[in-house]
């Protein structure tokens, strides 16, 4: 596998847009015209180089044997991995907003913590968070019906709020605990919470939503008994009702 | 300017195809230009540029649309450039991109379709802001209560008198009515159901309100006829509706050399079926009534596969397909005039419904005979956005692209339609003036859609020769042709070169403004200082739309004579 | 004993603050807007007199306001007119969708003796005039 | 001299009706405008001139020298942010779209930290709304929710709302009910028929509680629901249900708590429903006079209603990222310029230590906290009633506000085009 080397040449304020960081685009350049590729740093456009150091193997070769190794701070990269459709990113650091936005393919990895739309608007491939990651994971963009499509993403650390806003299919693991709203308008797809969560699947159309912590239910949930799951016992509720919901959520324990 | 040796399409003049010249000078053909630049359009389609006599490009209607429509918003985003200002949208585009993609389509004039009078601002402050092409706006008047009390009491002077101050007031260019008597009942959540079901509260009929302000536009020899979004429009078996109302009407005569009425997007009002599962095409029955009378038109409104965002002053209508389709509705309810509704949608070509739709648009056109009955238009962005045009056009041109869409969609298309056993393929000149010299001649704009001396020198020049390319066959290369002009000359300067946009000349706005004698004047003069004091929530003194906001006016007189 | 009470935090418009939020240096504004309402009774548990001054801490600052009692807020709930000193409580989280959450806000509400800053004295920390930098 | 038929510059209301009396170039006199208003149209002490900051002090300079000094600092930056807009006029806020186009700056108005979250929750369902007069002529049930126009919007009610009069609701105030729900007893439920007092942030719940009832759904509710008695549910519901023609008008007490958007998006679909059974429309309850105007605007001319980064020379907007709190509580910003708007005073102050360690350009006709944190000061007309122009109402009905008195300040439209001209010229410059 090639192994493409990234690194920051210093400590970024301003955010800098870098959808092209991705096995796709990279994946066939030569090392000099990987630092040739354009980023925004602000409403300034640059070659890759000015702001990153690039090393690793030379070469030519397809998405699927690409691998980009990101080291260091990328908090304020965003847009990794956009529409990657194959290969690998492993950010060896915190990763910036809108990463793996789009991807329909391929594995990437964030050692840190992500920001705000990890995943959005995902159809296919992994994401594996190591730390926290913040709003909106896997959701749509803005006035969107649809946001993650399919793919899984993994979370060890905890999420923020709006966490799978209308996911409509794939799966979403967190390990920790959410914030408010998970699993908002979803209408499919897998939603998988270790610690606890507020108000999930509000508006649920379809879909499952597992909280093994507390969360606290819309009163338009109805509770239908409970079931054992992964050793667990579970209140299952049927919801939302307020849309006609069929869309299951499991809960341990409810406020 | 002369514009050299093209192939040249003038339907108003007689002219199909002759290779001639064009001379321009100070924004208007002439006979023959002293001086300016040459362009050889040898072996080249030229026409007059393209006129849209419907489409909703401005006004709070298409900014609802796009404040509720991020997610169209982020498509079709086109960069600034040293000349022009970012573009955003695909069916509700930014002000900007609504002048460059009619620029670059070879349009030079597009006419707003519906504005409320107290909402004008508003519209020509957008209007305003499209660049390039010249625009105007119709008024909407279907559920005024001044209007709804005169069609009661009969009384078409004091109907002409308030026609004419709401012109005024909107700055507006013609007479819009949007399901009749149904706006108003709107307003406490009911519609109309038919040209006889009365308004309630108002004691009058779709039916008289239709026929008083027809024979109020007839009374003030407007340049437009009355323009008819129809009752109970986009419900299965509404053709009956339709051909109704234009029964009741036929002893309207016209006071102008056009038709007496124009029944807008008469795809969505030509519907057979008592239900969505029985819903079938009445084209048949539609085009059947438009070949035997000749004092009516309409448009297609065709329907595009895709993405739409419907808009109208139908807000009942958008109530039903907001809750039908489980879609984002907006409503806007308008003291004393009107209501209206925006309902984003997606029209699918495996959808039984929205093939059938699409069949009954292109069936319209073409069991019509005489293409100046039927102007082509996708009631942007209702059927669709207007970018789509040259689809359009080609559907028309070509049996084998029509027998290549119907492939692809829903079975029930062949039985619900006859759309796939019509080979009739339009020509070049019937192409002409269903975009060119119809609409400008229904709009009754004298100095568009036509090249003859004295008519204003907008010109659209396409890469194809006429002479040698087959739209029944190429039409592939047509559409690329139509979607993108060699030439746009507009108001005699080249706003559009090679596909790219070269110029940003600020267009005209017309408007009418037609006189009415005193006496009827000062009645409803009477009548509005009374609503105002007692019913709308603005002061009259702050409602008409100043001069401030209409920079570059073309007034158009009309009146009682 | 200084008395320590757990509440919530709301701000809003009054006619007040509109009517001076023109004119923020004027002491109408100062008089209108650094002030916080407390539920009778929890105004009557901090023991504090009619205009005497409370220290409000959340977790993102602290500020001192006076006092006054408002039948119409529930127990457990306090309000702040919009404005500077209630701005001072208010996290920079805006929650993914651009608005900071003014309403809610968790505090400590204790009676003090520090007075309350005057509109300039609020921002000193932040005023260019003071820090004396920028070139 | 007296004007009548006088615009009203300060709340969403944008009364029309205002008499306004002038003599001798000079305010004397106010009639008809509430408190708010009149305070506003009598004016307050100015800035006097234009000023920069030297040495840590504001001193005063000319208007070319503030221009080229405001249209230095904007070119230098990267992510230079324009802010404020609702207390202008439409033809200034057009020309700060046109100045950030030209800057690759982001552009975003008050309405993030007001309303922003009602235009997302627009974006998720649409908004079922009329104009005013609509709800002055056949609302018999007006639902003020986390408003309180008793304070911020003084005339609502006598114009437009509960105690209007028109031709369906002769009787005004009384032949009307009106339902407030709120954490608070506000000066406007103190007049309500019936007062549901919530605790803080549980507005999402109630309104899911009241979907489920007035969609038949109620029996499987708890008995209480956020602590509120499901049996008060029931009877807001009914009156909604029954209610002729309702009229749902919400303000900051559901866009600033908790849920936030998500608070609005319900309330929506809780209208939507509403209008299967009869008729009900919703509206924000905007605050500042043209805080619509610049969605409006901002909407024709780029696509989206605020918070517009031009970074990449196209219009990008997501509120989450590109808005003001959000650049500016990240660090993210390195140039400001505030027009119509007071971001020290009205942002959290964990905020406005961003602009602190930015420079920071003002154009104000009035001194205010932010004038501590600016580098470039630039005194300007006040709009609506020394400069005419457009606004929108807060149900997005434009009107044309008057000038009433000559000024010596340039207007907010000047002041732009003249820093936009500066902008081309030391770029061309270059």
């Amino acid at each position: 596998m090639r192994e493409i080397v990234i690194t920051p040449l210093k400590t970024f304020s301003i955010p800098i847009e870098a959808e092209k960081i991705c096995p796709n685009i990279v994946s066939s350049l030569a090392l000099k015209e990987i630092e040739g590729i354009e980023v925004w740093e602000g409403n300034r456009k640059m070659p890759l180089s000015d702001l990153f150091r690039i090393s690793g193997d030379e070469g030519s070769t397809s998405p699927e044997d690409t691998l980009i190794s990101l080291k260091g701070d990328f908090s304020r990269v965003k847009r990794l991995g956009e529409k990657m459709s194959a290969g690998e990113v492993v950010v060896k650091g915190n990763a910036g907003m809108h990463a793996g936005n789009s991807m329909t393919g391929g594995e990437m990895t964030i050692k840190g913590d992500a920001a705000d739309w990890l995943g959005r608007e995902m159809r296919g491939g992994l994401i594996t968070v190591k730390g926290n990651a913040a709003n909106y994971v896997g959701s749509g963009y803005r006035g969107e019906s649809c946001g993650m499509r399919g793919g899984e993403i993994a979370i060890e650390g905890s999420a923020g709020d709006y966490l799978a806003e209308h996911m409509c299919g794939g799966k979403i693991a967190v390990e920790g605990d959410v914030g408010d709203f998970p699993g908002a308008s979803n209408r499919g797809g897998t939603i998988h919470i270790g610690g606890n969560a507020y108000l999930p699947g509000a508006e649920m159309a379809s879909g499952t939503i597992i909280v093994k912590g507390r969360a606290r239910v819309l009163p338009s949930y109805q509770l239908e008994g409970t079931v054992g799951l992964e050793g667990m016992t579970l209140k299952k509720f049927l919801g939302d009702l307020v849309d006609n919901g069929k869309g299951n959520l499991y809960a341990t324990s409810v406020e | 300017m002369i514009i050299k040796g093209g192939t040249v399409y003038d339907p108003t003049n007689g002219i199909f195809g002759e290779e001639m010249d064009i001379s321009i000078e100070n924004g208007k053909v002439v006979e023959k230009a002293k001086t300016g630049d040459v362009i050889d359009a040898k072996g080249l389609l030229v026409m007059p540029g393209g006129v849209d006599a419907h489409a909703h490009i401005a006004g709070a209607k298409v900014n609802t649309g796009r404040i509720m429509r991020p997610e169209d918003g982020r498509r079709g985003l086109e960069p600034k450039t040293k000349l022009l200002r970012p573009s955003t949208g695909y069916t509700v585009p930014n002000c900007y991109a609504m002048g460059y993609r009619y620029a670059r389509l070879g349009y030079t004039t597009t006419f707003e379709a519906a504005t409320p009078i107290i909402e004008s601002r508003h519209t020509h402050e957008e209007l305003e802001e499209i660049p390039i092409i010249d625009k105007g706006a119709l008024t909407l008047f279907g559920n005024n209560w001044e209007v709804l009390e005169c069609a009661r009491d009969g009384d078409i002077d004091k109907l002409a008198a308030y026609i004419s101050w709401g012109l005024r007031a909107s700055r507006g260019y013609g007479v819009k009515v949007v399901n009749p008597g149904g706006g108003e009942a709107w307003g406490f959540g009911g519609n109309v159901t038919g040209l006889d079901d009365p308004v309630p509260d108002f004691d009058v009929t779709p039916r008289e309100i239709i026929r008083s302000l027809m024979k109020a536009n007839e009374m003030l020899r407007l340049p437009h006829s009355v323009h008819l979004h129809t009752n109970n429009l986009g419900k299965p078996g509404n053709y009956a509706t339709t051909l109704e109302t234009l029964k009741a009407v036929e002893d309207i005569a016209s006071s102008m050399d056009r038709q007496v009425l124009h029944i807008t997007h008469m795809q969505f009002s030509a519907y057979g079926g008592t239900g969505w599962r029985d819903f079938e095409s009445k084209a048949p029955e539609i085009a059947d009534y438009f070949n035997k009378h000749d004092q009516f038109t309409m448009d297609m409104g065709q329907l595009i596969f895709g993405s739409a965002t419907t808009m109208t002053a139908d807000a009942p209508l958008e109530y039903a397909n907001a809750r039908l389709l489980h879609a984002k509705w907006s409503n806007h309810d308008i003291e004393l005039e009107e209501s209206s509704g925006v309902v984003p949608l997606s029209y699918g070509r495996k959808m039984p419904i929205n093939a059938i739709q699409w069949a009954i648009g292109l069936e319209l056109a073409l069991l019509t005979e005489s293409p100046w009955k039927i102007l082509m238009t996708t009631d942007h962005p209702n059927g669709g956005p207007f970018v789509n045009y040259p689809e359009v056009m080609t559907l028309l041109m070509s049996k084998p692209k029509r027998d290549e869409e119907i492939a692809t969609l829903h079975s029930l298309v062949p039985k619900r339609s006859t759309l796939a056993t019509l080979d009739r393929e339009l020509d070049w000149g019937e192409i002409a003036i269903m975009t060119r010299a119809a609409p400008a001649k229904i709009l009754g704009l004298k100095d568009k859609g036509h090249l003859g001396i004295g008519a204003d020198a907008d010109v659209t020049i396409y890469n194809l020769n006429p002479e040698k390319i087959d739209p029944s066959k190429d039409y592939k290369k047509v559409k690329e042709a139509f979607s993108l002009a060699k030439y746009n000359v507009k108001g005699g300067e080249v706003v559009v070169k090679d596909g790219e946009i070269v110029s940003l000349p600020q267009g005209r706005t017309y408007w009418v403004d037609a006189t009415v004698p005193e006496e009827h004047a000062l009645r409803v003069e009477a009548d509005l200082v009374d609503k105002f004091t007692k019913y709308y929530s603005i002061q009259k003194s702050n409602y008409m739309v100043q001069d401030a906001y209409v920079t570059n006016p073309m007034v158009v007189k009309a009146g009682v004579i | 004993m200084v008395v320590l009470l757990k509440t919530i935090m709301i701000s809003g418009r009054t006619l007040g603050q509109g009517a001076t939020c023109e004119s923020k240096t004027s002491s109408e504004f100062f008089k209108a807007t650094s002030f916080c309402s407390l539920s009778e009774g929890d105004y009557n548990n901090l023991r504090i007199k009619e205009g005497e001054n409370v220290l409000v801490t959340a977790p993102f600052g602290q500020v001192v306001v006076s006092a006054q009692n408002d039948d119409g807020l529930p127990p457990g709930v306090i309000f702040i007119p919009m404005g500077p000193w209630a701005n001072v409580l208010v996290g920079p989280d805006t929650g993914g969708c651009g608005t900071p959450q003014y309403k809610g806000i968790e505090v400590e509400v204790e009676a003090t003796d520090m007075k309350v800053k005057d509109v300039r004295e609020l921002f000193a920390d932040l005023d260019k005039a003071e820090r004396k930098v920028r070139s | 001299m007296i004007i009548e038929d006088v615009l009203c510059p300060f709340c969403g209301c944008l009364c029309d009706d205002i008499k306004v009396e002038v003599e001798e170039n000079q305010i004397v006199g106010v009639k008809r405008a509430c408190r708010l208003g009149s305070s506003k149209i009598r004016g307050h002490e100015r800035i006097k001139a234009p000023m920069i900051r030297v040495d840590g002090k504001l001193v005063e300079t000319t208007y070319e020298d503030a221009y080229e000094k405001a249209a230095r600092i904007l070119l230098n930056a990267k992510r230079p942010l324009l802010y404020g807009w609702c207390s202008t006029v439409c033809e200034a806020q057009k020309k700060g779209v046109l100045l950030a186009e030209e800057l690759g700056a982001i552009i975003d108005s008050t309405a993030t930290v007001c309303h922003g979250p009602s235009i997302i929750g627009i974006e998720e369902k649409g908004l079922a709304g009329s104009t005013l007069g609509q709800i002055k002529n056949r609302a018999d049930l007006i639902v003020f929710w986390g408003s309180n126009p008793g304070e911020a919007h003084p005339r609502h009610a006598q114009r437009y709302s509960s105690n209007s009069q028109g031709k369906y609701t002769p009787e005004g105030r009384k032949g009307r009910k009106v339902i407030v729900v709120d954490v608070r007893k506000t000066r406007t439920a103190k007049n309500a028929d019936k007062f549901i007092q919530i605790r803080p942030g549980t507005d999402y719940e109630i309104i899911s509680a009241l979907r489920m009832i007035v969609a038949g759904k109620g029996d499987t509710l708890p008995e209480h629901i956020a602590g509120v008695s499901k049996a008060d549910l029931e009877e807001v519901a009914e009156m909604m249900k029954s209610a002729r023609f309702g009229s749902f008008l919400f303000g900051l007490g559901l866009t600033h708590t908790r849920g936030r958007y998500k608070n609005i998006d319900n309330a929506l679909s809780l209208v939507a429903a509403l209008n299967s059974h009869t008729k009900f429309v919703v509206m924000a309850m905007r605050g500042h006079y043209n805080v619509t105007g610049f969605g409006q605007v901002c909407a024709w001319e780029t696509g989206f209603p605020m918070s517009v980064d031009f970074s990449r020379g196209m219009p990008y907007f997501n509120p989450g990222e590109t808005a003001a709190c959000d650049v500016l509580g990240r660090r993210e910003t390195d140039a400001m310029l505030v027009i119509a708007g007071d971001p020290a005073s009205n942002f959290p102050k964990t905020v406005v230590e961003g602009m602190a360690d930015i420079p920071v350009i003002q154009i104000d006709p009035f001194e205010n906290p932010t004038t501590y944190l600016s580098d470039v000061v630039i005194p300007s007309a006040v709009a609506g009633v020394e400069v005419e122009g457009t606004a929108y109402r807060m149900d997005g009905l434009s009107l044309r506000m008057k000038k009433l008195v000559d000024s010596e300040y340039p207007s907010d439209e000047e002041i732009l085009a003249n820093i936009l001209e500066c902008v081309r010229r030391l770029r061309d410059d270059n």
